[in-house]
């Protein structure tokens, strides 16, 4: 056989794809067409590409073939792109659309370099600068397993929110665009910080453009929902600065040098009280952003408020944080206090978000405000799996998390699609839409189906692996048990409120004369939803490519987990904060050293006792 | 033996009594060009400690390059300024600063 | 044939059985197909491309089961004919996921099938039936504009019906089973233009959802106790579900209980404390079969969660055909069977399947007596005749009770479509769907459509278990073995291993009542499906009045809006179905009278020693390890051919021969006349029935009006009290700060400048101030310290460094550094002053004491730090990560001692 | 030649004095930026005897030669309502506030000027070329480039700043936007068929 012969048997599944995705749209148009078919093809990609094998042996500390600025282009090539759209003429919003999907196409293009590497144990495309030596600030990033799906996420759903966003937005271009771009750089950047004053402020540089999104091209009360989310999420936070200041100080007291490395902050292992104080601290300011109840009640107001470009954000990519946030860092470097405190808040999680957040989604009229609830009710899941910490829970918990940020943010822009077309998103306005919006209904049902985790797609592994791991929990105790047959029954609650807001919309007779001329999805939407459409079905059936690859990385965590458990427990009640073992192996690379002794005379600290004398020529 | 004029204390001193006498009269005049010139005299003070305390450590340039900026500020805040209470006479034909209260209540 | 088998068994290796593949893809193919191209593709060719995939995985159904038949027999023959495992043949696909055990075992999760005597008998009746099926449908659903959507959604069914029947593993069946769900989901709702349709068919989905709620439990603790989800994996360690489970009390202790037992003054308190906390145990095997049985409730339509499929009724007949009476709902007896190895070690739990089943039996037979919807009563009974197969099930009869499924299929199959084949004449007049198949606008339809009334006979016959017809066969064969099983507790002494916690056994009374309960259903059964034949096929037709010639007018397409008996309607003779309808019923009509025979145990009360039954010795591998554990049997039962299953064969002909019997008197000989002046003599009987109870109300009211009602509590919390109190207090407390802070905001330049100049002069007081800092060096292990001042323009210095209490000099000089040598254990106080150009004067001491051991020097990066005391001994060593370890600590007593 | 240094300090240090009194205490304008001139000078001496003689050049050159000019201008175009009313005097916390800073200064120098047995700070040799122009612009552009760019982009700022400052929203009639933006050209005309003959910018509104 001819090597071209070989060559396209070889890309057969690719081509097959391509021409059935191709083939799928009904109506003619090359662009819904080359959407769609590029859709096809990159699932096909997608899992021939990553399909889990066993790595290869030998794969050393030196792990070849990682660019070390990757996710520095990664972070700040939106960054840079958002200061660079300022430069242009706020009178060509099309070039301004343009170069913004340019830089964001470009982006997710260069965060699939990041799947071309095995992701062992340890850190990769790590980079590391020094940013303020005098506090040991440093710049320091790095992605492992968990964080690489949900950079993924975020370069995947951002152009996708910035082009539907473009199709509905017509105000204020140029402010959207840098927006966006600074989101998604700020986004990027929370995802990858391995310094903690880095998480910071890109944590807290998040807020600033999704404020703006939401109160900018909002709805109605859209400055009060902006406020809220501001405040809200800015609350939780400062706790959260003023914890990172005291573990820093106590990192300085112990070691003799300032750092604000996850690395070594994380060897921590504080007194009880001040483990649970800092513990709370940092969980505030993340199941604020999850969000968890009591503190949930900012999200259905930013939702239902924001435009659905920043819905989708929100939902996809904000909430990860909290969730990431938590896995990250309170299960990181408290992972005493984290265990100890698990089964109250997996009652939480599940009893007042699982169950309280579903009961509250099916009585809402307005779409929006439903899927926001529902969205309660999904990171109630991805909450239980990670106070669960088993490898089931804990790997279905960042399923979850990429599980909800496809089908939510899908769920929104259905729900952004309808709105365009009627400007209102109340339920009982709509009815049998399913027959002048067949194309519509049918992705609407694939994503529901998607959301009430019906098993083949995406949903239900999550939710599957979230349940079976909190039932084997260890951490959660005696309650482990009870807490995975109350999270079982979330999946009933699931179904009814999604099916009853389809059977409301889609089915029954078309009653409402104003339904009756609605344009089935253009192809733009089309072309936008058609990736996440694929992406459900791919992680519904071939889960393994999405697991093998976070596996390490949960593995090593939750082992550190259970050490950090011991030495909390080993902790005498009035005891001192001292250092654990530091990691071993590939985790401990980038691990903050303590600086060179400086060339002037010994005594940083006026006062404080050094213990080096001048030399012995000194003494008279 | 250290004559008059010849120790940082003096500069110190004459700096010193600039500046009061520059807050003072910030403090205590109304009329918006003269409590700009009161901030001139405020920054030539701060200017003038700079660089005797420059000269006490004379290895470095530190203090002239500070004063060099201090100056270049004080010309960016004169300008403005002035370009403040031109439009603020021009609005409110006065140049009391006290009767600009638009914002008050 | 033999060598055809052959080169089949050598092309397709038992663990690489990709045969499998074909049958699971082509109905996936077809639906894809279908589904996205069918607009395109025309009516024509979609249809073709459904029958052709199922076609096709029918015939690698065929062709699995020969070889599984071939090799079972090859198997028999090589081992003096006793099978000891099952033969399975297994396809692997792909690993799936793993979860997590216990102790962090894995639990690897593939996408695997199996096809094993029971799966391929499961698989056969899917695609067989459901090939006939799907060419009904062909015509049937003629001219529909969603015909191309149907057929997607049919081929998607069989292929989710696949997947649960030949998975490997629960998760795969989970899959499927839910699979099923949603395609029953989407076609109850098929016509969705009306509202009813979908919201049956959200109910039938929601219903189903409470079913799955216990599947998911069952995986999660079977992943939990067994640490494996594969089916032979479970069957092989199922002695690990022999442990004790205490499911009460789930909490570990209670505040509030504790203060309750303290209570002993009260002794309610103390009484309801021993209640609540007194532990419940059962075994782990009852919990998990108890919570499978949950989902095959859902799945199967019994008591509690029956309610959704009488509604399912309203997708199309071909759809209630094939999904709501053959295949689908079949899958939790199915699920039973499969999981038989585990439901065997927990009598409790047989006896609540068998319970349950036969209660379901009854009660939807006596609701189907008075239903007058064809449908409806079709439903009903196929209700009850589930009920049936989990009695079969429940009493450990596995085979018999999935013979009735088979059976079932054939002539419930043939029931619905020939139900489909009269509404689908009725539509020549009549389009209401409710009136079109009420029993009161049918009648004596037996001269009009030959084909469907013979078919229909047949099966109405089978169902009714008149002698020699399948429904004969396989009835009876369960009401025989729940009257003569007996279940045994699968452990000798009855307590499970390692406790002293009893296992709950198969009640004394359980056979009895079980049977004569079962021989109930039965009458009722035949009476009511006597009623259903004679109202549909006998007497005059009562749709509309017969008028040969007739011609609708333009506006007489109106569907006889009325709908009420006798309204004056014309309309032409109805007629037969076309062939492609005929054909099925023909096929299915045919198996019902015959298919009996694959199984005909009964012949052995006629034929002594007769001993002829190839679907149970076809199955009985599969069910070979439930029967014992161990040593133990655990189910047992009287043999066929004696007395007592003589008696059981006579009193089931004599339950299906009276209840025929009946119905033809009423129906036939007298009209009807004596049901109507039995429901006007006991009218709340007939009201009871005729509103099936008010369940449907009852579960509006209690559990859907409970969740209801904390659903808007739940609304009520999160508007006023999260959002409220909360989000009030936070901003009160900003709003009385901000309403402080404004007082000193006056908006005046000269106010400002005041405050910076008072800053800027505290400042400056600050700086005129003198300061007597000074920075401390020194080294405990060598003894020197020095002292170091800080600077300051015009500053003086005087020190006090002999510590004496007298400064060294009287004036201020410019001296910064004082350095001295301590002794071990002894201080010093060193003085500086300071005084500044403005004459103002700063004093401050430092005290110096040098240890007896220097003191540690916290642990920089990895150092490993050991101290050595004076005797040269190590002392201390700190390790890299702080922690300091003592190699001897000295006692005060030694201390004091040297 | 001592005595020749300690009355050039004595002189610079009194002018610089008197004239900051002047700027402070005289009601007109112009005789407050004449004394302002005349301390700013004084300065510049003071930096002469500080050997900072580039400092003490930029001093006189921008100082007095642009700062107070523009004083006088701004006040010259004022004309006499520059400060002819006399102000208010009520006794005001600032006054007060402003009374005992000076006292305080005051009492330093008394303070100050007393002799001790330690004596002042001296200053000591003053190393080559210090405060000459090479070492102040070596040490600019190197280690201070940044800042020095920094004010660079200041007075930028300034200078515009002040220009839209001193247009005057209600004096200067706003001029129409031109009918077609320039910048369409540069991306090819109009951006949609729609839009022809519309500003761009606006495309699209509905």
């Amino acid at each position: 056989m001819t090597p071209l012969g070989s060559a396209l048997v070889g890309l057969w599944p690719y081509v097959a794809a391509f021409l059935v995705g191709w083939f799928v749209p009904r109506r003619q148009g090359w662009a819904e067409r080359l959407g769609v078919a590029t859709s096809a093809l990159l699932g096909v990609v997608l899992i021939v590409g990553l399909w889990p094998v066993a790595p290869a042996a030998g794969v050393g500390d030196d792990k070849p073939g990682e660019w070390p600025h990757l996710l520095n282009l990664l972070v700040f090539l939106p960054i840079v792109g958002a200061l660079g759209v300022l430069f242009l003429p706020r009178q060509a919003p099309k070039v301004l659309r343009a170069v913004t999907l340019a830089i964001l196409a470009g982006d997710f293009v260069v965060s699939l370099w990041l799947l071309g590497v095995p992701m062992t144990t340890g850190w990769h495309f790590q980079y590391i600068a020094t940013w303020i030596p005098a506090f040991g600030i440093r710049y320091h990033v790095a992605v492992d397993g968990i964080s690489l799906w949900l950079v993924l996420l975020t370069t995947l759903t951002t152009p996708i929110a910035a082009y539907v966003s473009f199709g509905s937005i017509r105000r204020r271009t140029k402010e959207l665009c840098f927006a966006i771009l600074l989101l998604q750089g700020a986004m990027l950047g929370a995802f990858v910080a391995l310094d903690l004053f880095l998480f910071y402020v890109f944590w807290e540089l998040l807020l600033v453009p999704m404020f703006i999104i939401i109160g900018v091209w909002g709805g109605v009360e859209r400055i009060k929902a902006s406020y809220k989310f501001f405040l809200y999420t800015m609350a939780g936070s400062v706790l959260m600065l003023a914890a990172i200041l005291y573990l820093v100080w106590v990192h300085t007291d112990l070691v003799g040098y300032p750092t604000f490395d996850y690395l070594a902050l994380s060897r921590l292992s504080l007194p009880r009280v001040a483990a649970a104080l800092c513990f709370y601290a940092f969980a505030l300011a993340f199941m604020v952003k999850v969000p968890m109840f009591p503190l949930h009640t900012w999200l259905p107001d930013a939702h239902v408020e924001a435009p659905t470009g920043g819905s989708i954000i929100l939902a996809a990519v904000l909430l990860k944080l909290g969730t990431y946030g938590y896995l990250r860092f309170c299960m990181g470097m408290f992972g005493g206090a984290a265990w100890q405190s698990g089964a109250t808040l997996a009652g939480i999680a599940i009893g007042l978000g699982i169950l309280y957040g579903a009961l509250v989604a099916w009585k809402q009229a307005d779409i929006k405000r439903l899927v926001a609830y529902s969205s309660v009710a999904h990171m109630g899941f991805a909450m239980l799996g990670l106070f669960a910490g088993t490898r089931a829970g804990v790997e279905g918990s960042v399923l979850t998390m990429v599980n909800h940020g496809i089908s939510t943010g899908a769920l929104f822009l259905l729900v952004g699609v309808i709105y365009d077309r009627r400007h209102t998103r109340e339920v009982r306005e709509f009815g049998g839409l399913a027959k002048v919006m067949p194309v519509y209904a049918t992705i609407f049902v694939i994503m529901t189906l998607s959301s009430i985790g019906v098993p083949g797609t995406n949903g239900f592994v999550g939710e599957l692996m979230v349940i079976t791991g909190t039932y084997v929990s260890q951490s959660l105790g005696g309650f482990a048990k009870v807490q995975a047959v109350l999270a079982a029954l979330g999946v009933i609650l699931a179904a009814v409120y999604m099916l009853s807001v389809v059977e409301r919309m889609f089915f029954g007779p078309l009653t409402n004369r104003a339904n009756r001329r609605l344009p089935d999805l253009s192809p733009r939407e089309v072309i936008a939803l058609a990736p996440l459409v694929v992406l459900v079905f791919v992680i519904g059936l071939f889960p393994n490519i999405f697991i093998a690859r976070m596996r390490p990385s949960v593995n090593a965590l939750l082992e550190d987990y259970e050490q950090s458990w011991k030495a909390h427990s080993e902790m005498p009640d009035h005891g001192q904060a001292r250092m654990r073992a530091q990691p071993e192996g590939p985790r401990r690379k980038g691990y903050p050293e303590p600086p060179p002794p400086r060339a002037e005379p010994p005594g940083a600290e006026a006062g404080r006792e050094v213990a080096r004398l001048p030399t012995e020529e000194d003494v008279p | 033996m250290i004559v008059f004029g010849d120790a940082a204390e003096h500069f110190v001193l004459v700096a010193a009594a600039l500046f009061t006498i520059g807050a003072v009269g910030f403090l205590v005049r109304r009329n918006v060009l003269v409590q700009l010139m009161s901030i001139e005299l405020m920054l030539n003070a701060a200017n003038l400690a700079l660089v005797s305390y420059n000269r006490l450590h004379a290895t470095e340039m530190t203090g002239h390059v500070f004063a060099f900026f201090v100056i270049a500020v004080a010309a960016a805040e004169a300008s403005v300024g002035l370009a403040i209470a031109l439009t603020f006479y021009r609005l409110r034909s006065s140049v009391y600063s006290d009767e600009a209260d638009t914002l008050r209540h | 044939m033999d060598a055809l088998l052959h080169r089949l068994e050598v092309l397709l290796p038992a663990d690489e059985f990709t045969l499998l593949a074909v049958i699971l893809l082509m109905p996936l193919l077809g639906a894809f197909v279908n589904g996205v191209f069918g607009r395109r593709l025309g009516d024509q060719a979609v249809s073709l491309m459904g029958l052709a995939s199922i076609a096709i995985s029918f015939a690698g159904s065929v062709v699995a089961f020969a070889l599984l038949a071939f090799a079972a027999n090859a198997a028999g023959s090589g081992e003096s004919g006793h099978a000891a495992a099952a033969t399975t043949f297994v396809w692997r696909g792909w690993e799936w996921l793993t979860l997590s055990a216990r102790a962090g075992y894995s639990v690897p999760v593939e996408v695997a099938f199996s096809i094993d005597p029971l799966s391929a008998a499961m698989a056969l009746v899917v695609t067989g039936v459901g090939l006939l099926i799907h060419l009904y449908s062909t015509k049937y659903m003629e001219g529909d504009p969603g015909y191309y959507r149907f057929f997607s959604y049919l081929n998607l069914f069989i292929f989710s019906m696949l997947v649960l029947v030949l998975g490997k593993n629960l998760v795969m069946v989970f899959i499927g089973w839910e699979g099923v769900g949603l395609c029953s989901y989407l076609l109850i709702g098929f016509w969705f233009e009306d509202g009813a349709n979908a919201a049956a068919g959200k109910k039938a989905f929601i219903t189903n959802r409470v079913g799955d709620f216990g599947l998911i439990v069952a995986m999660a603790m079977l992943v939990y106790y067994v640490g494996s989800l594969d089916f032979g994996t479970i069957a092989a360690n199922r002695s690990l579900l022999l442990q004790d489970l205490s499911y009460w009390p789930p909490w570990n202790r209670l505040p509030l209980l504790d203060w309750m037992q303290t209570q002993s003054d009260w002794s309610v308190l103390s009484t309801v404390h021993g209640w609540v906390t007194t532990p419940w145990h059962a075994s782990v095997a009852t919990i998990v079969a108890l919570a499978l049985f949950l989902g095959c409730v859902g799945k199967s339509a019994q008591i509690p969660l029956y309610v959704w499929l009488p509604d399912a009724m309203a997708g199309p007949t071909p759809v209630s055909a094939l999904i709501h009476a053959a295949t689908m709902v079949t899958a939790g007896v199915y699920l039973v069977c499969r999981m038989a190895p585990v439901f065997a070690l927990s009598p409790f739990a047989m006896f609540v399947v068998a319970f349950v089943g036969v209660s379901t039996a009854v009660f939807a037979a006596s609701i189907a007596l008075v239903q007058n919807d064809i449908k409806k009563v079709l439903a009903y009974s196929t209700i009850s005749q589930l009920g049936f197969m989990f009695l079969g099930v429940g009493v450990g009869a596995f085979a018999a009770g999935f013979f009735h499924v088979v059976t079932h299929a054939f002539f419930k199959a043939c029931l619905f479509l020939g139900a489909g084949s009269v509404i689908h004449a009725m539509h020549a007049r009549i389009h209401a769907t409710d009136a079109a198949q009420d029993l009161r606008n049918l009648g004596g339809l037996r001269r009009f459509m030959p084909h469907t009334h013979w078919t229909f006979l047949a099966s109405v016959l089978a169902i009714a278990g008149f002698p020699l017809t399948a429904g004969f066969f396989s009835k009876d064969e369960i009401l025989y073995r729940a009257w003569t099983s007996h279940l045994a507790v699968p452990v000798p002494d009855g307590k499970i291993p390692g406790t002293t916690v009893t296992m709950t056994g198969w009640p004394a009374w359980g056979p009895s009542v079980l049977f004569w309960l079962g021989v109930a259903a039965a009458v009722l059964t035949a009476f009511y499906m006597g009623r259903l034949y004679l109202g549909i096929f006998w007497g005059e037709f009562r749709g509309w009045r017969i008028v040969r010639r007739f011609r609708p007018r333009a506006a007489g397409h109106h569907d006889g809006a009325s709908g009420a008996p006798g309204a004056p309607l014309e309309g032409p003779m109805p007629r037969e179905s076309p062939l492609a309808m005929t054909v099925p019923l023909m096929v299915l009509g045919a198996l019902a009278l015959v298919g009996g025979f694959l199984n005909p145990h009964q012949l052995a009360v006629l034929i002594p020693g007769f001993h002829f039954a190839p679907v149970d010795d076809f199955l009985a591998p599969v069910f070979a390890t439930a029967q014992s554990f161990g040593e133990v049997a655990i189910i047992t039962h009287t043999e066929a051919g004696s007395v007592l299953a003589a008696l059981a064969v006579g009193i089931s002909v004599v339950a299906a021969l009276a209840g025929l019997g009946i119905a033809y008197f009423i129906y036939a000989m007298r009209g009807g006349t004596p049901a109507r002046e039995l429901a006007e003599r006991v009218p709340w009987l007939h009201r009871i029935l005729l509103n099936r109870y008010w369940i449907d109300e009852v579960y509006q009211e209690v559990p859907i009006g409970t969740v209801d009602t904390l659903a808007s509590a739940a609304v009520w919390v999160d508007r006023w009290l999260v959002d409220g109190v909360i989000a009030g207090i936070s901003s009160g407390v900003v709003r009385v700060a901000g309403t402080v802070l404004r007082l000193f905001q006056t908006g005046r330049v000269q106010v400002y400048a005041t405050a910076m100049v008072i800053g800027v002069a505290g400042v400056g007081w600050f700086f005129a101030l003198p300061h007597a800092a000074a920075r401390a060096f020194g080294d405990d292990d060598t003894g020197r310290y020095s002292l170091t001042a800080a600077p300051g323009l015009g500053y003086g210095y005087r020190w006090d460094a002999d510590g004496d209490g007298a400064w060294d000099s009287d004036g201020f000089g410019q001296v910064r550094d004082v350095r001295f040598t301590l002794e071990r254990e002894r201080s010093r106080t060193v003085r500086l002053e300071v005084e500044n150009a403005f004459g103002l004067r700063s004093m401050r001491r430092f005290e110096f004491t040098r240890p007896k051991v220097s003191r540690a020097r916290p642990a920089a990066g990895r150092n490993t730090v050991i101290e050595i005391d004076e005797a040269g001994g190590a002392r201390t060593v700190t390790l890299p990560d702080g922690r300091k370890i003592e190699l001897e600590a000295p006692s005060p007593a030694e201390e004091g001692a040297r | 030649m001592i005595l020749a240094g300690i009355v050039y300090f004595a002189v610079c240090a009194l002018v610089v004095l008197l004239g900051a009194v002047g700027v402070v205490a005289s009601r007109d304008p112009i005789r407050s930026a004449v004394s302002l001139l005349a301390s700013i000078l004084g300065v510049a001496g003071l930096y002469l005897k500080l050997s900072a003689e580039f400092l003490a050049a930029i001093q006189v050159i921008v100082y007095a030669g642009a700062v107070v000019v523009l004083f006088v201008f701004v006040i010259m175009l004022l004309g006499p309502d520059a400060g002819s009313r006399v102000e208010p005097s009520r006794a005001r916390p600032s006054r007060v506030v402003g009374a005992v800073v000076a006292a305080a200064v005051a009492l330093a120098a008394v303070l100050l000027l007393l002799p001790r047995d330690h004596g002042l700070t001296s200053f000591g040799e003053v190393p080559a070329g210090f405060g000459g122009i090479e070492a102040v612009g070596g040490h600019l552009f190197t280690r201070a480039l940044l800042p020095f760019e920094l004010a660079t982009a200041l007075l930028i700022a300034a200078v515009v700043g002040a220009i839209a400052l001193s247009r005057g929203r209600g004096v200067i009639p706003k001029a129409p936007p031109p009918p077609v933006n320039p910048t369409a050209r540069m991306f090819g005309g109009p951006v949609h068929p729609r839009d022809a003959g519309r500003p761009l910018g606006e495309e699209g509104m509905r």
